[in-house]
């Protein structure tokens, strides 16, 4: 949206955000997800913004420039940023940070080929890399890289379990007021904030709210204005009913939340691509997305988000076909037994996600026996049940829910790499898919410059893995933002409400 | 006292305790000293009745001497063996000669067993009688003899008055042929026309089966009925043992004097200007704390200096044993 | 029907043909049918009888306190200081009990309120009915501890009931009862739970009270050497009449009705047999009294009874005689 | 010298037993016979209710939340995936009296063994028994059974042992009170004095006389073995596999803003049957009276 | 004071038993703590495992463990939330009052109420009065609690908006301290109300029964003979018994109220213990499982202890060993 003009701005209000997960801290250096990235993007600055567009923006940085090799990046901070504490943000603190990223967020494929930062002056980091890495700019953006003060959390102690990271201090538009763990997040105007005039807002609070009902309810009762990461069918068409507030699916490209139904290719069946293929034909993806989730999420057929320009929209959808897929089951030596049943699987999914994933599985319960496949949902009390399970390959079929985080490097690699087959660690390539092309494209588009070369590789990639099918991607996660009509500027960048809310306000006072 | 047979019970120095909770969390555990010392003979055929206000040690002395009750010290010779040392399962084997009637009718049949399996089970559990229809017969016998009838067997408890309860409980008593039947107050809880027909029945039993009796009561018009041999209870001790007849016409004991003085008697009239005169004074003093010397002394008129000092031994004097520095 | 009254003394309580239903599984049932007597002041009168015959709800309807539901007054006058308090209206009844009528009941373990101290109690009592300030009621609850022979009444005003011996909680019943000065003053079977020691010492301060407060008392027992001891006169309830009623010499030693004379046989009392040899078997009431529901028009111990006649099992013998009364046709002749 | 006969006029020959003299209370108990008829209703519909609506529960049937009536041979509407709310209700109904009544067995069962064993030998066993009794006591029995689900994965039973072992104490209380105070009875007295051991005391003697209190306290911890199995269920930690009513609300309340009939159906089915089981409860409480009885 | 120091004693045990049961319970159950934490981080490799093990402890015997845990708790460190990354005592510091304020309050309005439609019922047993309170109680008792919590909020906060849907203070909150209490009650109504009902019903229906029991006494006909009016007969007299027994159940409650608690608090997203307790379990977040457990124990014994002494007070027979005389 165009940023309205300043004149009409009248400074001032809080806005309340609730969010159904409680963030274990604030700091989103050490720390993935969506629920330390909202308040942790207040808080923190990073060195670049992105648009709607795709397109890199100055903030902290407010200039970059890449070397033709591609091997080096030199950043040119802002004048007279500083951090909460009053310090000033020094390209020490970019060096401190990106070295502290790179060492410990799970995100590995992030900055793993940075070898060192150099510092010309106060305002100037120079970034080497040992190999290009075109997924640099994006890493650089929203939670994946805070700012974070090394006078701070440079004090030797573990990072990890640092005390400041429940009581973060960074140089974003908003400073902690007060964390309730689990309860409330408060937010206040930091007056020193490095863009003149801005933010906008005095205030903002997150609301942990587990029950999306109870969040609804609030919203429409005025206890919350602005509600991010709705899912439920349910909640958004109750919304979307309601004109005083204002119901978007924009904002949530960056994520490119994906969900899909993994198999575990070490065992049989499912080491037999026929049997993959044959429960890709038996699953109807159109029914899961227009009636189990009555239309509110879009579907998904391949390994990157359909709204990233990386999408190959010429891969095989595989429609649903029964007989097709009872077909492929024969052939793979699966006849059916006397009570119709060839062979039976287990389905997981992760605790706590409902609509997403818990009623697909108890769709998938109702549609397989179709084709002879008998199904029991494996219930895991909580997530780290789950995880153990998938993580260690115990099971047959799972419902996992995995992020793109903008760049294929970041967020599709760690699933097709035969290299991240890592027994015990969740999202990797849990699948244990091994595809020594697959490894080599990847590896190609890793350091390929050439947007257009890179699109190619990325497609070839799609192809190979929409036919061998480690997985069968279902739908993106209909990720939706209800918010106050009366609320100006809403983020809708492709990080959304993971990005800076320092041009957010109040068009009138609720 | 004409116990030139030998006794079918002799109780010796028989003492029991009771553990009370501790006042202090580390002090040591008090006891009550129920029964201090008691012995007494009951010879074959006959009964001894024990009598005493209320906890001065009756049941306690009963239970204990049949081994219902865990004795702190003393023996119990039933036909010469010592109860108090058999064996446990030789000890289930003795019980059959050794049994109890109860003083509450109400409590002391199992509400959810017919009266005619009440009256079975101890034939069942002595196996007495080989088969089943000769214990069926017993009990049909037994039924008779307490003035039962054969059809009420099966019915309950609760379908009965408390007359016939404790007609079923003395059937019960009787159904092992036992030698020595415990009374413990078998018809204070009875009205008296009730009451009378209980005492008549017992009576009657004891001449037509030689029982011998252990008859506890308070109430002396009863015991004067029942008992031959009267041993008079108070705090733990026995104070006095003496023959019906002796006891009744020359108590040797103050507080013998003090309970027959303190008896309701149809001859003491208010007509006639009857007025209680020299009534004994309180109450008995608590078994927690009993004081040294004789338990009764402070509540008796001839106390004196000695008995708050030395607790006096049993004696005879007289036709009786009794323990007072100053009887009668 | 005449009440029995004392030689000519002014009775101060006439109950007069006093009926007591309770509503039960079986029905309705009478549990009194048709009691009178009377109670004049200074005299004791008692009752005995079998349990169940009616002695306590005789008492409790006097008091105006029958269980309702499920029982209920269903007839009768009951004169007391020249008003029908058959008929008084709650409050009113409420005004008159504790203050003139005061009654103390079987089990003194029972009867106190164990969460207040036993002065506390007491001085209520006084409270209810005088015009007297708190401090006061608590001195006189203490006098009157001191009253009944309790020592260190001081003291034991603020023990609670379950620190007190069984005699003392009846001698606080006592007191209690006493606290009011009342003209009438029940007693439920005092001292059935008492040893006998005890029960002398209670029935001697109820004679001792009685000699100083002038109060007429109704001594409930089926205890007949309490009777002898204590009662003026005697009433030998039976199912839920007066089957005998007079002197206590006159019914003790020429008991007219078969029960009383079987009641008065039965006992086995202390020095009435000879003490040297066996005493004799004791002569028996056979059978038992009959429930309620199965009594019929006649007299109710006709069953039992070893002189019944045919008529005896038809009609119903009403009490005849005005100084020595019975309820029986055989020996109806005898009544004086 | 002749027997004493009495006249039969109070001892009427038919036998009365104490539990058929319960049944007599029972029956005209009027609320009672109707918790009977309700519970027995309840349980046949849930026995046999499939023979009169033959539809899977899990099998998805129609549009996800399509109202009651809504649909054709779907009467109480579909789910949150579309499958049939009487469908689930009549299947689920068993695994929720299964988990309610297996979990009131096992809690009696414990209940029973540790407070007989307390109550009747007393002493040191008593004391250890009851510390344990009160050990378990002071865990929040909800939160405690949460753990032990969840540590061993929900399952119907784990639910109902979770349930029985975190439920348990409280029937050892009761059995325990009512052994401390039948054993001082005069008939276990004399039934020791007619030779009887230990276990015949304990289960021929004083359990039968136990038996009144305990039965009700078995038929209340059916209802609130059932009401913890829904709380279970309802905070996501049943068993998926398995149709319960807690299940169906836990699953549904997520959509409660657009459909009430897929959470109140199976609410209102749990709260009859608890309703049922309870006023049975209070029926057999009042029936074994005895101060009830005499009246 | 001998039975305060031995209640105290005791309740120490208890708890210290509490810790190792459930310590022994949690470490002996499948699943990997380190894989815990380190799932929380957003995935880990091998060596952040490592890491953590021997960072946390995980990596010596279970009893070494244990002791140290146990010597943790004597000196009053909980330790440290494997997910909020926070002192346990500090994070269930912010919960635990919100979970009194809500059980406290359920209980209040419980008894007092439960108590005084049970005294009306006993005074006329056969009554409608009576009928209607049974009912009530029975009907209170049967609907599972998070039901009644999420009909009351489609009715009072959905389709009836009187009270808020959910929280104890609104995000928005700004005001002084009255206005603060003000809104906490307001949110305070839902939650306390349907937790109070399965408890109102359960004390309506003891208190009747346990009146009809007194007042069918000795002491109240001796009361009554007295000349003691109606009302003081029952209120005074009577109900100063009857209280006993239902003081022994309020404190035996204690547990079910918390389990309660835990249900209505999920509904209602009351940010209390229960909420911090269904957290821990569902994130494996042991240490805060463990202190969760560990401060309902103590909560429930200090309750009992409490519950204890007001019955001493109440109850003049109890004697020094806590029975009956
Ligand atoms: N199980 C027990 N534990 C503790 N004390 C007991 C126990 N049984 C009896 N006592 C005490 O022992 C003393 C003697 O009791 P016992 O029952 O023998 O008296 P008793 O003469 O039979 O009295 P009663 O006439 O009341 O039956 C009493 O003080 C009583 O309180
Ligand atoms: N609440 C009641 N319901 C039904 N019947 C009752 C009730 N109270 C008393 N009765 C009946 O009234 C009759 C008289 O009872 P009451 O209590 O006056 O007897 P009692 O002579 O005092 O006996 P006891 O010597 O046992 O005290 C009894 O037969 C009893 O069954
Ligand atoms: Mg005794
Ligand atoms: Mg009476």
């Amino acid at each position: 949206s165009a940023p309205a003009d300043a004149e009409e701005i009248t400074p001032g209000g809080s806005v309340v955000i609730t969010s159904t997960q409680a963030p274990r801290h604030l700091n989103p250096a050490v720390q993935s997800g969506i629920a330390t990235a909202v308040p942790g993007t207040q808080i923190f600055a990073s060195l670049l913004k992105y648009d709607d567009n795709w397109q890199p923006q100055p903030y902290l940085a407010e200039s970059w420039e890449t070397s033709d090799d591609g091997l080096s990046v030199t950043v040119r901070l802002v004048e007279g940023a500083t951090f909460h504490d009053g310090e000033p943000v020094t390209s020490e603190d970019v060096r401190f940070s990106i070295e502290t990223v790179r060492d410990n967020h799970p995100f590995e494929t992030m900055f793993a080929p940075v070898s060192a930062v150099e510092t010309p002056d106060e305002r100037t980091a120079v970034i080497r890399l040992s190999q290009p890495h075109p997924a640099l700019l994006l890493a650089m953006s929203s939670a994946l890289l805070p700012i974070i003060p090394e006078h701070v959390y440079g004090d030797g102690q573990d990072i990890q379990s640092h005390p400041a990271n429940s009581a973060p201090i960074g140089s974003g538009p908003f400073r902690l007021a007060d964390f309730e763990p689990g309860r409330q997040i408060t937010l206040e105007r930091y007056d020193d904030f490095f863009i003149d005039g801005r933010p906008y807002l005095d205030r903002i609070v997150i609301r942990i709210v587990p029950d999306p009902s109870a969040m609804v309810l609030a919203l429409e009762a005025g206890e919350a204005d602005i509600l991010p990461f709705l899912t439920s069918s349910q909640n958004i068409r109750r919304l979307q009913e309601n004109e005083k507030f204002a119901v978007t699916d924009k904002g949530y490209e960056g994520i490119g939340a994906l969900n899909w139904l993994a198999f575990n290719t070490g065992e049989p069946p499912l080491d037999d691509v026929r049997v993959r293929q044959a429960i890709a034909y038996a699953v109807d993806r159109d029914f899961i997305v227009n009636a189990l989730h009555r239309g509110v999420s879009k579907a998904q057929r391949g390994p990157i988000i359909e709204s990233s320009p990386f999408f190959n929209p010429g891969i095989p959808a595989y429609d649903v076909d029964l007989d097709k897929a009872r077909a492929l089951l024969d052939e793979a030596g699966h006849p059916e037994g006397a009570d119709g049943t060839r062979f039976s699987l287990t389905v997981d999914y992760i605790p706590g996600s409902g609509e997403q994933q818990k009623n697909i599985a108890e769709y998938l319960r109702s549609q397989l026996p179709k084709v002879g496949i008998g199904i029991e949902v494996r219930a895991s009390p909580d997530f780290p049940t789950w995880a153990q399970r998938v993580s260690t390959y115990d099971f047959d079929l799972t419902l996992d829910s995995v992020f793109n985080w903008g760049d294929p490097v970041i967020g599709v690699h760690r699933t097709y790499l035969s290299s991240n087959i890592r027994e015990g660690v969740i999202w990797s390539n849990t699948q244990q898919y091994a595809n020594q092309t697959v490894d080599d494209i990847l590896a190609r588009a890793a350091l390929e410059q050439d947007p257009e070369k890179r699109k190619a590789l990325y497609d070839e990639f799609q192809m190979i893995v929409a036919e061998e099918l480690p997985l069968y991607p279902i739908n993106v996660i209909p990720y939706h933002t209800a918010y106050d009509t009366r609320l100006g500027n809403m983020p809708d960048s492709i990080w959304g409400v993971i990005q800076s809310m320092d041009e957010l306000y109040w068009k009138e006072a609720p | 006292m004409s116990a030139t047979v030998q006794p079918i019970l002799d109780v010796r120095d028989l003492a029991v305790r009771f553990a009370l909770p501790r006042p202090r969390l580390f002090a040591p555990r008090p006891h009550l000293e129920a029964v201090r010392g008691v012995s007494f003979a009951l010879a074959p055929g006959r009964t001894l009745g024990l009598v005493g206000e209320s906890g001065s040690g009756k049941t306690t002395t009963a239970m204990a001497a049949i081994r219902l009750t865990r004795a702190a010290g003393g023996r119990v010779l039933f036909d010469g063996t010592d109860l108090l040392t058999l064996p446990p399962e030789a000890m289930r084997r003795a019980r059959r000669h050794l049994q109890i009637v109860f003083q509450d009718p109400y409590s002391s049949l199992n509400p959810r067993e017919r009266v005619g399996a009440i009256v079975r089970e101890p034939l069942d559990l002595m196996a007495v009688g080989a088969a089943s229809r000769e214990r069926d017969e017993r009990v049909r016998e037994l039924f008779r003899l307490v003035g039962l009838r054969d059809d009420q067997m099966a019915l309950f408890p609760h379908q009965f008055s408390g007359g016939q309860r404790q007609r079923v409980s003395i059937a019960r008593a009787l159904a092992t042929h036992p030698r020595l039947v415990v009374c413990d107050e078998p018809v204070s809880a009875l009205d008296v026309a009730i009451q009378a027909q209980i005492l008549n029945l017992l009576r009657r039993l004891q001449d037509e089966l030689g029982l011998s009796y252990l008859f506890i009561s308070h109430d002396l018009g009863v015991v004067q009925f029942l008992c031959d041999d009267i041993a008079v209870m108070y705090l733990g001790r026995i104070v006095e043992h003496a023959g019906r007849a002796a006891l009744f016409r020359t108590p040797r004991h103050p507080y013998t004097a003090a309970l027959l003085a303190a008896a309701p008697s149809l001859a003491r009239r208010k007509s006639a200007g009857y007025r209680r005169d020299a009534v004994v004074r309180g109450d008995p003093p608590s078994p927690v704390a009993i004081p040294p010397g004789c338990a009764f002394a402070a509540r008796c008129p001839r106390a004196a200096a000695p008995c708050r000092d030395t607790a006096p031994e049993l004696r005879p004097v007289g036709d009786s044993q009794v323990a007072c520095h100053f009887p009668l | 029907m005449s009440a029995v009254s004392p030689d000519g003394a002014t009775p101060l309580l006439q109950v007069e043909d006093l009926h007591v239903a309770f509503d039960t599984r079986q029905g309705a049932v009478t549990a009194l049918d048709g009691v009178s007597f009377s109670l004049a002041a200074g005299e004791t009168l008692g009752i005995v009888g079998e349990s169940g015959c009616g002695k306590s709800i005789t008492a409790l309807a006097l008091m105006g306190l029958i269980p309702a539901p499920p029982g209920r007054l269903t007839g009768g006058r009951i004169d007391f200081a020249g008003r029908d308090i058959a008929r008084l209206a709650e409050s009113e009844l409420r005004r008159l009990r504790g203050r003139d009528i005061a009654m103390i009941f079987q089990e003194p373990m029972t009867s106190l309120n164990p969460v207040f101290p036993v002065g506390a109690q007491i001085a209520e009592a006084i409270l209810l009915h005088r015009e007297i300030d708190r401090q006061a009621a608590r001195r006189e609850a203490v006098a009157l501890l001191r009253t009944v022979g309790i020592p260190d009444a001081e003291r034991r005003a603020t023990a609670y009931p379950h620190e007190l011996s069984g005699g003392m909680r009846q001698r606080v019943m006592i007191a209690m009862a006493i606290s009011c000065r009342p003209k009438v003053l029940i007693a439920d079977e005092p001292t059935t739970a008492l040893d006998v020691t005890v029960q002398a010492q209670i029935f001697e301060l109820m004679r001792r009270i009685q000699d100083e407060f002038g109060v007429a008392l109704m001594l409930i027992t089926h205890d007949m050497g309490a009777i002898a001891e204590m009662a003026d006169r005697v009433a030998v309830m039976y199912a839920g009449r007066i089957v005998e009623q007079g002197l206590a010499d006159d019914v003790l030693d020429r008991p007219l009705h078969p029960y009383t004379r079987g009641l008065i046989d039965c006992i086995p009392v202390l020095g009435k047999a000879a003490p040297d040899g066996r005493p004799p078997a004791l002569s028996e009431i056979p059978g038992v009294v009959p429930p309620l529901h199965l009594i019929g028009d006649g007299c109710a111990f006709a069953d039992r009874c070893s002189l019944a006649e045919p008529r005896c099992r038809r009609e119903r013998p009403p009490l005849t005689g005005r100084r020595h009364g019975v309820a029986c046709h055989v020996t109806a002749a005898q009544a004086t | 010298m002749s027997a004493v006969t009495e006249r039969p006029a109070a001892a009427p020959a038919r036998p009365v037993s104490p539990f058929g003299e319960a049944w007599r209370m029972f029956r005209s108990n009027r609320p009672a016979l109707f918790g009977l008829v309700l519970l027995g209703a309840i349980v046949a519909a849930v026995g046999y209710g499939t023979l009169f609506h033959p539809a899977d529960p899990y099998e998805i049937v129609w549009a996800p939340l399509a109202a009651p009536g809504e649909a054709e041979g779907v009467p109480l509407g579909t789910d949150y995936i579309g499958r049939d709310i009487l469908a689930g209700l009549l299947k689920g109904g068993g695994p929720t009296l299964a988990v309610g009544a297996a979990a009131a067995l096992i809690t009696v069962a414990i209940g029973i063994t540790v407070g007989a064993l307390a109550g009747f030998f007393g002493g040191w066993i008593d004391n250890l028994l009851m510390r344990l009794t009160e050990f378990f006591q002071v865990l929040p029995a909800l939160l405690f059974a949460m753990v032990l689900v969840t540590l061993f994965s929900p399952s119907l039973t784990t639910i109902a042992v979770a349930i029985g072992v975190v439920s348990w104490p409280q029937t050892a209380r009761l059995t325990r009170a009512e052994f401390l105070r039948i054993r001082e009875l005069e008939y276990v007295t004399a039934a020791r004095a007619v030779g009887a051991r230990n276990g015949r005391i304990i289960g021929r003697v004083i359990l039968p006389n136990a038996l009144p209190p305990l039965i009700v306290s078995a038929t209340l911890t059916v209802g609130v073995a059932i009401l913890f199995e829904a709380g279970l269920s309802f905070l996501g930690l049943g068993d998926p596999n398995t149709m319960s009513w807690g299940l169906m609300i836990g699953a549904n309340r997520a959509y409660i803003l657009e459909a009430w009939w897929p959470v109140t159906f199976p609410g209102l089915a749990i709260f009859l049957t608890v309703l049922a089981v309870s006023l049975v409860g209070d029926g057999l409480n009042d029936a074994f009276n005895p101060k009830l009885r005499q009246r | 004071m001998l039975f305060v120091l031995k209640r105290l004693l005791f309740g120490l045990a208890l708890l210290v038993g509490v810790v190792v049961l459930n310590f022994l319970l949690i470490r002996l159950a499948p699943g990997d703590a380190a894989a815990v934490i380190a799932g929380e981080m957003g995935g880990a490799s091998e060596e952040i495992l490592a890491r953590i093990r021997s960072e946390y402890g995980l990596d010596k015997p279970i009893l070494v463990q244990l002791g140290i845990y146990l010597a943790d708790v004597l000196r009053g460190d909980l330790g440290q939330s494997y997910y909020f990354n926070q002192p346990v005592t500090a994070l269930i510091a912010a919960r635990i009052g919100p979970t009194i304020l809500l059980v406290l309050t359920a209980q209040l309005f419980a008894i007092g109420l439960g108590v005084f439609m049970g005294v009306l019922a006993a005074r006329r047993p056969q009554g409608w009065l009576s009928a209607t309170v049974a009912v009530l109680s029975t009907v209170g008792y049967a609907a599972p609690v998070f039901w009644t919590g999420i009909m009351l909020t489609i009715l009072f906060a959905s389709m009836l908006p009187l009270f808020p849907v959910e929280g104890m203070v609104s995000a928005r909150f700004d005001g002084n301290a009255f206005d603060y209490a003000l809104d906490v009650a307001h949110h305070l109504v839902l939650p306390a109300l349907t937790l109070g009902i399965i408890f109102l019903a359960q004390y309506a229906r003891l208190s009747r029964a346990a009146m009809i029991e007194v007042l069918g006494a000795d002491y109240v006909r001796t009361a009554r003979a007295k000349g003691v009016r109606e009302r003081s007969v029952v209120f005074k007299h009577a109900l100063r018994n009857a209280v006993l027994p239902i003081l022994t159940v309020a404190g035996l409650q204690f547990g079910n109220l918390i389990s309660g608690a835990l249900l209505v608090e999920t509904v209602f997203n009351w940010p209390g213990m229960g909420r911090l307790a269904f957290e821990s379990i569902l994130r494996r977040d042991y240490p805060l499982l463990l202190g969760v457990l560990f401060f309902s124990a103590l909560m429930v014994i200090v309750a009992n202890l409490l519950t204890d002494l007001s019955y001493r007070l109440a109850d003049p027979r109890i004697d020094q060993e806590g029975r009956r005389a």
